[in-house]
């Protein structure tokens, strides 16, 4: 293997586990779906590095944009739920 | 020549890693945001130089991919997932 | 007719000129120009006429502006001190047609150091790197420049003395 | 070496160094509004350069009609996301950073 593929698989690596680490420790769930969408772009390119070109184009479109904007509209689903939840106490 | 364009993917995913730093840091939604912008133009330049080095032609399909996604994954951002709500905490800049 | 070979050419460019795909092209080609219809039906065509030696002369300044914008923001992003002083400043449109005004708000992001933040109505609110830079000519340049390619009326010069109007901001 | 080759390394080097500029603007800069400027500007630029150097080397018309295809959605795509993100974040309420 060349040295700048090597770099470039050691960088996509790093990467991966860098956002993934981050996804799970994170406590803001808006962050957490942004990191999501990442992390699949990032693998994505790593399916690219291991030459699996059908799995990385299904990884981007589904994997990082539909699962990402599901995230996000359950994201806010979940907050309007709870500013609803909380009004209720405020007023009962 | 294959070399040099794979030594440029190895430095823009690099400088990707560098630019996500500021996607987690925050401090507002809208920085995190720039991660679909960041995405959407060095994915795209790594995807086509890597379609070059290693001959496959494919690669530049996935580049189109990668850049309707950052559209999409921006606007989904925008409309989908960012008004007012009690779950984010450091929304606010200051 | 003119659409069927657009497709057309649109297709033999995404497969990279390969000639043994060309069953699979006309089918596309021929849904394209279904959906085509579909959306011409239920959405109110807007007439957009580009102007050819317009559309020509376009693209180098384009280009220029282009460079200019990245080596200003490189510039500045790698310089010691970071000589930034952003502000936003309020700027009438003088294009008139909405297809115009879409295309002048984003070739505006391309532009050097700016870029619109805010729109309403013919009023954009235009978010600057250095607010020292007089950017209302070059402004009403690239508006004089977009009008030319898409064959809207020639843009009036700033009238003498008269300042934007107040913004609705602030 | 062909001449191309010759001409498409400076041009890739340019885009290396605009991609690092529009990073390192991303981490410097005060707010929203100028980490957009850094990104869509410099990137922009970058990618473009990218895009001149692989259409020097690209063999076929089609494939270079196809990588200048790719930039041009590229452009329209940060064009338009920086004016959204930016209006959003304004009607959010986020100030503009102004030097103190």
């Amino acid at each position: 293997m060349s040295p700048a593929g090597w770099t470039l698989d050691v960088a996509l690596v790093t990467l991966i586990l860098g956002l993934a680490w981050r996804l799970l420790w994170t406590r803001n769930l808006f962050e957490a779906v942004v990191l999501f969408v990442a992390f699949g772009l990032t693998l994505s390119l790593a399916w690219v590095r291991l030459g699996a070109t059908d799995l990385a184009l299904a990884e981007a479109a589904v994997g990082a944009g539909l699962t990402g904007a599901l995230f996000m509209h359950a994201r806010q689903r979940l907050a309007e739920k709870l500013a609803e939840r909380a009004e209720e106490e405020v007023d009962g | 020549m294959a070399e040099a364009y794979m030594a440029l993917a190895a430095f823009l995913v690099v400088n990707v890693g560098a630019g996500l730093w500021r996607v987690a840091r925050g401090p507002t939604p809208a920085d995190r945001m720039l991660a679909a912008q960041l995405f959407g133009s060095t994915g795209v330049a790594v995807l086509l130089l890597l379609a070059e080095a290693a001959d496959a032609p494919a690669l530049r399909d996935v580049a189109l991919v990668f850049a309707l996604l950052a559209v999409v994954a921006g606007i989904a951002f925008v409309k989908l997932g960012w008004s007012q709500d009690p779950l984010a905490e450091d929304d606010h800049a200051d | 007719m003119r659409r069927a070979l657009a497709y057309g050419t649109a297709w033999w460019v995404l497969v990279e000129g390969r000639s043994d795909t060309w069953v699979a092209g006309i089918i596309a080609a021929a849904l394209a120009l279904g959906a085509r219809r579909l959306l011409d039906r239920t959405a109110a065509p807007v007439p957009v006429r580009i102007d050819v030696p317009g559309l020509l002369r376009f693209v180098p300044f384009f280009l220029r502006e282009s460079v200019r914008g990245g080596v200003d923001v490189a510039r500045r992003a790698l310089h010691r001190r970071l000589p930034i002083a952003p502000a936003l400043i309020p700027y009438p449109l003088t294009l008139r047609t909405r297809p115009a005004q879409i295309f002048f708000v984003n070739a505006v992001s391309l532009a050097p150091g700016m870029f619109v933040a805010a729109w309403t109505g013919d009023v954009v609110l235009v978010h600057v790197l250095d607010s020292g830079v007089n950017v209302a000519p070059r402004l009403r340049a690239l508006e004089a420049r977009i009008a030319a390619m898409l064959g809207e009326p020639a843009i009036p010069p700033w009238p003498p003395g008269s300042g934007p109007p107040a913004p609705p901001w602030r | 070496m062909p001449i191309s080759t010759w001409l498409s390394i400076p041009l890739l080097l340019a885009g290396a160094f605009f991609f690092l500029g529009g990073t390192i603007g991303m981490l410097r800069f005060p707010d929203v509004y100028t980490r957009l400027h850094a990104l869509t500007k410099a990137d922009n630029l970058g990618l473009g350069l990218i895009t001149g150097a692989l259409v020097l080397e690209a063999d076929g018309w089609a494939v270079r009609a196809k990588l200048l295809l790719i930039w041009i959605l590229v452009l329209a795509a940060t064009a338009t996301l920086c004016h959204i993100v930016a209006r959003a974040a304004l009607e959010r309420g986020i100030r503009p950073w102004r030097r103190p």
